[in-house]
C-alpha cells in the first residue's frame, strides 16, 4: 500500500510539474508551482524525511506563493507581462540541451554515490556527545557547521544583494509598499489573530529542533511568515533598513555562530564546541540563528526599500 | 491497519488531482487559488493519515504547519484585486483607509 | 479487526467521502462563489474525520489535543480565506 | 481590567505551547518566554476592546458550531453529487450589528461554514453572503448565528463593559 501511495504521488508531482510549465498563462503556472512545493513537502514526509518536509512545508507555504504572486502583481502593475511568453526556438533549443544537461549530470552523481547507509551510522555512534536526539541537528550544527555558518551568512548575502537595488535617494528608506487594509476588516482580523499562534509554533519548531525534527531554519520561515502576515494586514509596517535594531536580529545569528567559531579555534580548532557545554552553546546558536532567518527571509520578500523612511 | 491510512490518503491524492483539473481549467485566477486552497487542506489530511500510518507522531508537526500557512497563498492573492496590490477589496475607499489602525 | 480499528477506518471513509464530495462540488459547481461554498465546507468537514480517525487511531490524549488544534487551525484559515477569496473575485469579476 | 484580558491571553498561548510540546517538563522554561512574547505580540496587533470576549459562553459554542457544519458539509456535498446538481445561487446583504472587527470576522467564517451561506465580507455595515439556495429561512438562521457570536463577545449593546466572566 505504501508503495501504491508513493507511486501514486510521484506520478501526481510530475504531472504538476508539467502543467506548471505547460502552463495556461502565467498565474495558472503560479497556482502550479505552489501545489508543486506542498507536494513536494508531502513527498519528503513520506521518505521520512521530516525536517526536511517541515523546512519545504513552511517555504512552500509561507514565503514562495506571497514572494511569486507578489511578482505577478509588480509585472502586472507594469503592464510587463507578456500575452504570449513563447520565445524564439534557437532559445528554448537552448533552454532544453542545458536542461537535459543539468538533469544528466545529476543522474551520474546519484549512480556513482556508493551504496549502503552512507555516514548514517558514524552519525548516530558519534551524535551522543553532543546530547542531541535529532540527528539532522547534529550533523548541521555539530559535524557540518562550518556549512550552516557559510549558509546563514550566504542567506544574509542575499539580502545585501537585495538592499543593493534600492533607487537613488531611497537609501535608509522602507522596503515594499505601505499595505492599507480596512480596520475592522477580515483581512485585518486575520492579521490580528495568527501572529501570535505562528510566533508560538516557530519557538516550538526550534525548540523540538533539539530532539525532535525541527530546528532553526524551519521556525525561522514560520516566524517569517508571521511577519510577513502583519505586513500584508496593515497593522505593522516593514522597519526602515538603518533601523539598528533591525541589523542586530539581521546579524546575531550568523555573528553568534562566527563568536563561537573564534572562541573554539582556542580549544583545538575553528568551530570546536568547549567540551562539556557543547548542547547549551548549540541551542544558544539554533535560538539565534531562527530569529536571524525569520527577519532575513521576512525582508526578503519585502524587496529593496522603495519608500522615504519616517525619520528624514 | 496501517494500510487503511495509507489508502485513505490515496483517496485525498485522487481527490487532488480533481482540484488538479479545476486549476488548469480556471476560467478565473479565483478558480486556480481556490484550488491550491483546497490542496492545501488535503495536504493536511495527507500528513495527518502518513502520522498515523507510520506511527510518526512527529509528522504532525508537518500538519501543523501546513494548517497554520494554509491561507498564506490565499491572502497575497486577494491582495492583487486593487491595483498597486498593497489594499484590501474589504475597503469601499482604499486611499481613505491609509493610516494606522484606530488603537 | 478491533472495535477501535473499525471506528477509525469508518471514520476515514468517511473523511475521504467528504474530500471526493468537495473536489466534485468545485468541478461541477457554475460559478465561482458556488464552488467556494464546496472547497470551504466540504473539505473541512472532511479533514474533521480524517483528525477524529487519526485521534482514534493514536489513542493518546496529548496527541488528540494536537490534532484538534490542527483542525481548529485549519477551519480558522479555511474561514478567513473563503471570505477573502470570495470577496476579491466580486472585485477581479471574470479576469482570466 | 486590563490584567485579566492579559491572563486570558497568555493563559491561551500556554495551552497552545502545553499541547504542542505535550507539557514536557523541559520546555516550560523556552515556553515561558514564547507565551510572554506572543502575548505581547497580540495585545500590540489586537488591543483590547472594551467588549470582552466571555470564554465559557465561547466554548458553549463549539458543540452547536461542530453540528452545524457537519451539515453544511453533507448539504453540500448532497448538492454537488445530485445528477441535477439542485443550486440556484444568490446574494443576500446582511445588515450587521456586531461591533467589533474579530467578531464579525468570527460572524463571517462561521457563516462560511453553516449550509448553503457564504460571507463575501462586509460592504459599510452590510455583510454580502452568497447562498446556494436563497430563502427566507437563510435570513433567520444568520441572525440566530450573529445572535450567538454577539453572546459571546458582549456584543449587545445593553451587556455593555462587564462582560468579564471568563
Amino acid at each position: 500500500m505504501s508503495l501504491v501511495f508513493d507511486i501514486a504521488l510521484c506520478a501526481l508531482i510530475l504531472g504538476v510539474a508539467a502543467m506548471a510549465l505547460l502552463g495556461r498563462g502565467l498565474f495558472a503556472s503560479l497556482a502550479f508551482f505552489i501545489v508543486y512545493g506542498l507536494l513536494i513537502a508531502l513527498a519528503w514526509l513520506s521518505l521520512n524525511a521530516i525536517d526536511v518536509a517541515l523546512a519545504e512545508a513552511a517555504i512552500g507555504a509561507g514565503v514562495t506563493g506571497v514572494l511569486l504572486i507578489g511578482a505577478w502583481q509588480a509585472l502586472n502593475a507594469q503592464s510587463a507581462l507578456d500575452p504570449d511568453p513563447v520565445a524564439h526556438w534557437i532559445t528554448r533549443v537552448f533552454a532544453g540541451l542545458g536542461c537535459l544537461a543539468i538533469g544528466g549530470l545529476l543522474a551520474l552523481a546519484i549512480l556513482a554515490m556508493p551504496g549502503g547507509t552512507g555516514l548514517t551510522t558514524e552519525v548516530i555512534d558519534t551524535q551522543g556527545q553532543l546530547d542531541l536526539g535529532n540527528s539532522v541537528t547534529a550533523v548541521l550544527l555539530g559535524f557540518r557547521a562550518y556549512d550552516t555558518l557559510l549558509e546563514s551568512i550566504v542567506l544574509l548575502a542575499a539580502l545585501v544583494a537585495v538592499w543593493s537595488l534600492t533607487p537613488q535617494g531611497l537609501w535608509g528608506g522602507i522596503p515594499g509598499p505601505r499595505h492599507r487594509t480596512r480596520p475592522d476588516g477580515v483581512m485585518a482580523s486575520f492579521g490580528r489573530l495568527l501572529p501570535p499562534a505562528g510566533l508560538i509554533a516557530g519557538v516550538y519548531l526550534v525548540w523540538a529542533g533539539s530532539d525532535a525534527p525541527g530546528g532553526a531554519f524551519q521556525a525561522g520561515t514560520v516566524l517569517a511568515a508571521a511577519w510577513i502576515l502583519a505586513v500584508l494586514a496593515g497593522l505593522q509596517d516593514e522597519p526602515e533598513v538603518t533601523s539598528p535594531l533591525l541589523r542586530a536580529a539581521l546579524l546575531i545569528g550568523p555573528a553568534l555562530f562566527l563568536l563561537v567559531g573564534a572562541v573554539g579555534a582556542g580549544f583545538g580548532g575553528f568551530l570546536a564546541y568547549p567540551e562539556g557545554f557543547e548542547k547549551p552553546v548549540i541551542l544558544a546558536i539554533e535560538y539565534a540563528l531562527a530569529l536571524s532567518i525569520a527577519a532575513t527571509l521576512a525582508l526578503l520578500v519585502a524587496g529593496p526599500p522603495r519608500r522615504p523612511g519616517g525619520a528624514r | 491497519m496501517d494500510d487503511v491510512f495509507l489508502l485513505a490518503a490515496l483517496g485525498i491524492l485522487v481527490s487532488i488531482a480533481g482540484a488538479l483539473f479545476r486549476a488548469w481549467r480556471g476560467p478565473t485566477r479565483a478558480d486556480r487559488m481556490m484550488s491550491a486552497q483546497l490542496i492545501g487542506t488535503g495536504g493536511v489530511g495527507v500528513a495527518i493519515l502518513l502520522a498515523a500510518g507510520r506511527d510518526a507522531p512527529a509528522m504532525l508537526d508537518v500538519a501543523l504547519v501546513f494548517a497554520l500557512l494554509a491561507a498564506f497563498a490565499a491572502l497575497a492573492f486577494v491582495k492583487t484585486a486593487t491595483p498597486d496590490g498593497a489594499g484590501d477589496p474589504e475597503a469601499d475607499d482604499t486611499e481613505a483607509q491609509d493610516r494606522e489602525p484606530a488603537p | 479487526m478491533t472495535l477501535i480499528e473499525i471506528l477509525a477506518s469508518a471514520c476515514l471513509a468517511v473523511g475521504v467521502f467528504f474530500f471526493f464530495a468537495g473536489t466534485v462540488g468545485l468541478l461541477r459547481f457554475p460559478d465561482v462563489h458556488s464552488r467556494l461554498h464546496a472547497l470551504t465546507k466540504a473539505d473541512n468537514l472532511g479533514l474533521a474525520f480524517i483528525v477524529l480517525g487519526a485521534g482514534i487511531h493514536f489513542g493518546d490524549v496529548m496527541i488528540a489535543a494536537k490534532l484538534a488544534l490542527v483542525w481548529f487551525l485549519a477551519v480558522f484559515a479555511a474561514g478567513a480565506a473563503a471570505q477573502l477569496v470570495a470577496r476579491a473575485a466580486l472585485r477581479t469579476g471574470d479576469e482570466p | 481590567m486590563l490584567a485579566v484580558i492579559i491572563a486570558k491571553r497568555a493563559a491561551l498561548f500556554a495551552l497552545a505551547w502545553l499541547i504542542l510540546t505535550g507539557a514536557a517538563p523541559g520546555g516550560l522554561v523556552v515556553g515561558a518566554a514564547a507565551v510572554i512574547a506572543a502575548t505581547a505580540v497580540s495585545l500590540k496587533l489586537l488591543p483590547p476592546s472594551p467588549r470582552q470576549a466571555k470564554v465559557w459562553a465561547l466554548i458553549a459554542l463549539i458543540p452547536g458550531f461542530l453540528w452545524r457544519s457537519v451539515l453544511g458539509g453533507a448539504d453540500v456535498a448532497w448538492r454537488a453529487l445530485h445528477p441535477k446538481l439542485p443550486i440556484h445561487p444568490g446574494w443576500i446583504d446582511y445588515p450587521v450589528t456586531l461591533q467589533d472587527g474579530t467578531a464579525r470576522a468570527m460572524f463571517g467564517a462561521q457563516t462560511s461554514l453553516l449550509p448553503g451561506t457564504l460571507s463575501a465580507g462586509l460592504e459599510g455595515a452590510t455583510m454580502r453572503i452568497h447562498c446556494l439556495e436563497v430563502s427566507d429561512r437563510t435570513r433567520d438562521e444568520l441572525a440566530r448565528g450573529e445572535a450567538r457570536v454577539a453572546r459571546a463577545l458582549s456584543q449587545q449593546p445593553e451587556s455593555g463593559e462587564n462582560g468579564t466572566d471568563g
